[in-house]
């Protein structure tokens, strides 16, 4: 493989200062569904009056890079795989605002499902196991990381290459044809309650998988007007987040059970699940993790090395953060 | 070609496919017992329009009956009726017909996914069916077009297969539905000489349809005349008549076959 | 020289009555090779059976709800979403979005299929990119569609045509390239305009072919929304499913099955009995 | 009474020569409705149009290479490929499995089709049920196969059988059912036994649907394979696929798009010869 | 139907499709100019099988010929010659015919998906089409039928909607393949009628199949026989015999006419 082009053409010097007001008429087309919800939940809204802002919904790495090729999208909400894989393909891109969970061990986005009687208990007893692995999502890279920690090589154990769509990787624990595979948000819920009484249990993974981007190509990020303007959303993203946090009740109900149709008991299990929210003012320590990931990945999946610090645009760096700080101090008083 | 209506001259084949009852009406020439083909009150309509308004007709084993009529008075219909193909149109009457029909279509309809040959052998079982179907063919003077297609045959060609399909076959009743009309004088002449062989080895029923009145008298043991879908008139004709052609008889019946016809005078 | 002809002239009355069925009818019944009458309703049978099946193991346990909802939790869940107005909005948004490509993709199907059966050099430009297009995936082709027409209304319609006009095409194609050379002749003879015999001959006679496509266009344009509303779709019955499938929502997941098989047997009936009415002059096995 | 018949006998020799060619032929040309003469290799023009457009876009930079690779792009790539013999085994990989679950999907498709097509209980059994399952996006039924059968090759050959089977079934049924019923009068008045009467009117009858869904059929299969050679697949062209579009080697995806397209071009024209072959009977416009 | 071969009685119709090359071998009866229909030399052969071996026919505009000949011979082949319909067919000769030529094909062809109306007025772009069409249904006896599907009609019903859909038409030529096969006594000679009087109001020249020689003496000037894919015989049918049936004058014809179709002796 390998014959994707490593490294970010654009260098952060190119970028231009951000603008502190926004020029009139500048249009961006956002692509960030349930921070869309608490806006308009929330009213804040009203901060990004005077901008053009289209939402689309679209989430996720696969659709938000095809479109941010397709120049239908200016800014995308995505994990911590997709800009990696986005620069691996030659699309240059930039994180402009991260979130986390405090406690993210704790609070996994993902837990290891375990078939029913595979005798699975601990991390290492993968060994030799059939692990479900779909190589490009953040749920492929989550496995390469357990491994790495539970110390086995690829050989160790046997990948068997399935996508996620779905329930498959349920299905494919419950009929045994897998031992393991990665089950995320109501899935873990789901599948215990279906086939714990099957022996079926669910491994947590000690790792951390909490990022949260929001993430622009750079051609985007070079237009100073755009950049003004994504650097409001990314302020209204900190508020939001700051918003959720406090809210649980309205989110639950305006986003779980209105929005995406999920009971009550569902919703509010994910928000239980997710802890509490975390928006650093300082990348530094996300991008060491970041880079550990990347090399990772590099490593185990024969791709060129990149520089996690390449993926982020220090402009933004403090502006979600600090907005989040701010508003959970004005909420507070 | 010696039976006479009613007459039980030859084997009796009479079929097991329902009994004639009885129950007819109106002065049918014979009664249905030990008949090949007995067709008492036979109604059949499309739509509203009646085409077949109550006849009755009985056919002796062995004995050939000529089906003569105006276009679209129902002899076609009258033929898929017996021949147990009018599933879907409505009617009435019994019809009582033997086991093992042949039926020469109007149409020739060869099957065009197959040769001609194929189409001759179709549905026989007999192990020598091939060289009999063969033989049928150069019979009808068409030997060496066996792997033809039937659209590569000129439409007397595909009369002439229809007619070798039916003459490899040995029914006990044979509805010919007009199987001479695309012939010229001389393959006509022929083909009745076939179809008489066919009848003098095998003493089916026949009910042949046709619009030649000289051909229905020199084939036919009696000739129907079919009108306003109902037996019109009955002619009989003895050996005399069809074999001498130039006899006044011959020439008499032609012409009051022709007036039932409704050609008043002599036609050319 | 011989015997006078003998005449007999039965004197039968003319009786049709218009009250046949009610008499004796005895016919030489053959063995039919065809499949007998159309009987009404008959086609509720298999899917009945479907559900029966379904039913039964589901209440006697053979079939595990966690591998398949029972019908009575999906029934259940129609109703809920069918009150909260979720399911008929999103059936109304997908049909609006599959009957505009269904439009498209039959008038280009159609169209092409004409240039492309009606000379050989419409043939020869027209007929090998629709082979093409036809054996590439479909998923492989929305990356270059997003890139083209964006992420839209456009898109997903235009997604939609793309599957669609292939079996239109197809079917459209080939019904033309059957007609009987006999009647292209007959229309040689009595000097139809080219456009006349698109309108008498081509058309009429394609138009079995036409329907086939038809059917199989109809399904494929709901078939098609599972794919196209994963993109940038707030609503639909593909986005509904979407999201069930995210959260594991099987009993959504399952309704939303039990719709698409529904919407497929209507569809799918409602062309065939168009069908039935626009060839009703066909006398063919069918009956 | 009148003139005698005069008689001409005009005296000219037979004289057929196998060499018409050479002699004068003027015939009343009237304008041809159909479309005229199959030309050899005309078929390519459309695919090379298609690729002439890509090449030049892409040598004059109006197609964007990020976009759509360059052909000659592709072509070294295919050249890679083969070289380190990768192309060709996952060829031969998807060609056995695409080739399995084609003959499975046919065997199928055609017996379903002569029992629905051949009786009416038959019909009502089958024909909703397939009329179903054709509505549900296969996507959807894949966390079911997989509860079902397992991971395994049988799997990916039942999926790519369960989608061949269906327009084998629609147009084999479509063509029977549009069988004359002039043949089937004929076939009983000649008293055809029934296995007779499929072998002799029935399957020819029903052989140009069937070719028709063969063709449907053929590169269903291939691209059914992009689906299933994602599930616990290490080879294949759709595994291949898949994979590059994991680590966005367009390059690759390219590759494989065009490796479709040939695939299906390729199979279709297989499909179409044979078919010519078989339907030599037919007179119809396509000559 | 006063024209002779050759003769230049009527409306000069010829067409400009392609004028006659006068390049023909051969006795041929008379030369291209002024005819409405020229064959020279025609040869046509289906595979190595030759049909057509160097035929020569002239029709002038407003004559009747009749062609006869055994079934196979090539008849059909020679009129859809004519018709222009034989682009695939192998072969050579030089043919000239007017620009409207009608045809009536030996199957009565009609669109199965149109009705017994559509069928007639298939290609007549005039505005009163319909009521023409309705008329010469009625003419044909078919009238009430016009709703009627193709396959609702009976072998000769559909056959007289064909020769309904040429009578509409006022063509310079007229090729009618065996267009009374499967009508009856009556109902032919009401068509005969009919057909004379088209001919009589456009003088179309009219090359006619058939099998009927009494049918070739009544309609036609000229009666042509083909065999061995040659003009076998040439016989000119004067006003006089044509008419008075009885004559011997006609009954000498009729005679001569089948022993040029190999029938000897008297037949039935
Ligand atoms: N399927 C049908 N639907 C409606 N009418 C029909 C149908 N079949 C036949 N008819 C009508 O029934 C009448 C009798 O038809 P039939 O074919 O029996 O006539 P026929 O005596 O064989 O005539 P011909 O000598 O012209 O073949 C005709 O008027 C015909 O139009
Ligand atoms: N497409 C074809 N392929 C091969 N042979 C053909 C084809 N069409 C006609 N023929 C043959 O050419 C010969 C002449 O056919 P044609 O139809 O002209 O005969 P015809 O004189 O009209 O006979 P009929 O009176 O039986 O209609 C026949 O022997 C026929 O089998
Ligand atoms: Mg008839
Ligand atoms: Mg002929």
């Amino acid at each position: 493989g390998g014959t994707a082009t490593a490294g970010n053409p654009t260098s952060q010097a190119s970028f231009t200062p951000l603008a502190a007001s926004v020029p009139a008429g500048t249009t961006i087309k956002v692509g960030d569904p349930s921070i869309r919800v608490a806006l308009e939940l929330s009213g804040l809204i009203k901060d990004l009056d005077g901008i053009n802002v289209e939402f689309a919904n679209i989430s996720g790495g696969p659709q938000t890079t095809e479109a941010f090729r397709a120049n239908a999208l200016d800014v995308g909400s995505v994990a911590d795989i997709p800009p990696i894989h986005a620069t691996w393909t030659g699309l240059d891109v930039r994180i402009i605002a991260s979130a986390y969970r405090q406690d993210a061990v704790n609070h996994p986005l993902y837990e290891l499902g375990i078939a029913p009687g595979s005798g699975i208990a601990k991390l290492e007893d993968l060994r030799g196991k059939k692990v479900a692995y779909s190589p490009g999502q953040a749920q492929g890279a989550l496995v390469l990381r357990i491994l790495e920690k539970a110390g086995l090589a690829q050989d160790d154990v046997k990948l068997i290459e399935l996508p996620s769509t779905g329930d498959a990787y349920s299905s494919a624990l419950s009929s045994k044809q897998v031992d393991a595979a990665p089950l995320g948000g109501v899935q873990i819920k789901r599948y215990l309650a279906k086939y714990q009484a099957d022996g079926a249990t669910t491994l947590r993974h000690g790792l951390r998988d909490d990022p949260g981007h929001l993430y622009s190509p750079a051609k985007v990020l070079a237009d100073p007007a755009k950049a003004a303007a994504l650097a409001k959303y990314a302020e209204a993203w900190g508020k939001a987040q700051r918003w959720i946090e406090d809210h649980p009740k309205e989110w639950l109900e305006g986003y779980y059970i209105k929005d995406q149709g999920l009971s009550a008991e569902d919703g509010q299990y994910l928000i239980d699940a997710a802890g509490k929210r975390d928006v650093p003012t300082s990348w530094t320590e996300a991008i060491e993790r970041h880079q550990q990931t990347i090399d990772l990945l590099a490593r185990e999946q024969k791709k060129p090395q990149l520089k996690a610090a390449d993926l982020y645009d220090t402009r933004f760096e403090a502006i979600a953060g600090t907005a989040f700080t701010v508003a959970g101090k004005g909420g507070a008083a | 070609m010696a039976a006479h209506p009613g007459g039980l001259t030859a084997v009796a084949s009479s079929g097991t496919v329902r009994s004639a009852v009885g129950s007819s009406s109106g002065t049918a020439p014979a009664t249905g017992a030990g008949n090949a083909v007995s067709v008492r009150n036979l109604i059949r309509s499309f739509g509203p329009k009646g085409v077949l308004n109550g006849v009755d007709l009985d056919i002796a084993p062995g004995e050939f009956v000529a089906l003569l009529g105006p276009s679209g008075c129902g002899k076609s219909t009258l033929l898929r009726a017996l021949a147990g193909l009018d599933h879907d149109v409505r009617g009435s009457g019994v019809i009582s017909v033997p086991e093992r029909v042949s039926v020469v279509f109007q149409d020739s309809r060869l099957l065009p996914w197959d040769s001609v040959l194929g189409n001759v052998t179709l549905g026989l079982r007999e192990h020598d069916a091939d060289s009999r179907a063969r033989k049928a063919l150069a019979e009808v003077g068409l030997a060496g077009r066996e792997k033809s297609w039937p659209h590569e045959l000129s439409g007397g060609e595909q009369q002439r297969v229809a007619l070798a399909r039916s003459l490899v076959r040995e029914p006990q009743l044979l509805l010919a539905d007009e199987p001479f009309g695309a012939l010229d004088a001389l393959t006509r002449i022929k083909m009745h000489g076939l179809l008489q062989d066919l009848v003098a080895a095998h003493r089916p029923a026949v009910l042949l349809v046709t619009h030649d009145v000289d051909e229905a008298i020199a084939l036919a043991d009696r000739i129907v005349v079919l009108d306003s879908g109902r037996v019109a008139t009955v002619r009989t004709v003895t050996p005399e008549i069809s074999t001498a052609v130039d006899a006044a008889g011959h020439e008499a019946l032609r012409r009051d076959l022709l007036a039932d016809l409704g050609v008043v005078g002599t036609s050319h | 020289m011989s015997a006078a002809p003998v005449l007999e002239r039965p004197a039968v009355e003319p009786h049709l009555d218009p009250a046949l069925a009610a008499r004796e009818d005895v016919r030489p019944t053959g063995r039919r090779l065809g499949p007998g009458r159309r009987r009404r309703l008959a086609w509720l049978l298999g899917p009945s059976v479907l559900l029966g099946l379904w039913t039964v193991s589901s209440a006697t346990g053979l079939l595990d709800p966690r591998i398949l909802s029972e019908p009575w939790t999906v029934v259940a869940t129609a109703g809920e979403l069918i009150a909260d107005g979720r399911l008929q909005e999103n059936l109304a948004i997908s049909a609006q979005r599959a009957g505009l490509g269904l439009f498209f993709g039959i008038v280009v199907g159609a169209v092409l299929a004409l240039l492309a059966g009606l000379s050989r050099v419409g043939e020869a430009l027209i007929d090998g990119p629709v082979q093409i297009k036809r054996a590439i995936p479909g998923l492989a082709l929305i990356p270059l569609l997003i890139l083209w027409f964006g992420i839209d209304e456009t898109m997903k319609v235009l997604t939609i045509t793309l599957g669609v006009f292939v079996p239109i095409y197809l079917q459209t194609h080939a019904g033309l390239r059957g007609i009987d050379l006999r009647y292209v002749e007959l229309a040689q003879t009595v000097g139809l305009s080219r456009a006349a015999f698109i309108r008498k001959v081509v058309l009429p006679g394609a138009l079995p072919g036409f329907f086939l496509g038809l059917r199989f266009a109809v399904t494929g344009a709901w078939v098609s929304l599972v794919v196209v509303e994963q993109i940038n779709a707030t609503s639909g019955i593909g986005y509904m499913m979407e999201l069930a499938r995210t959260y594991g929502q099987t009993n959504i997941i399952v309704l939303g099955l039990a719709v698409y098989g529904i919407l497929g047997l209507l569809s799918d009936g409602a062309v065939r009995f168009l069908e039935r009415k626009a060839l009703s002059w066909q006398r063919t096995l069918a009956g």
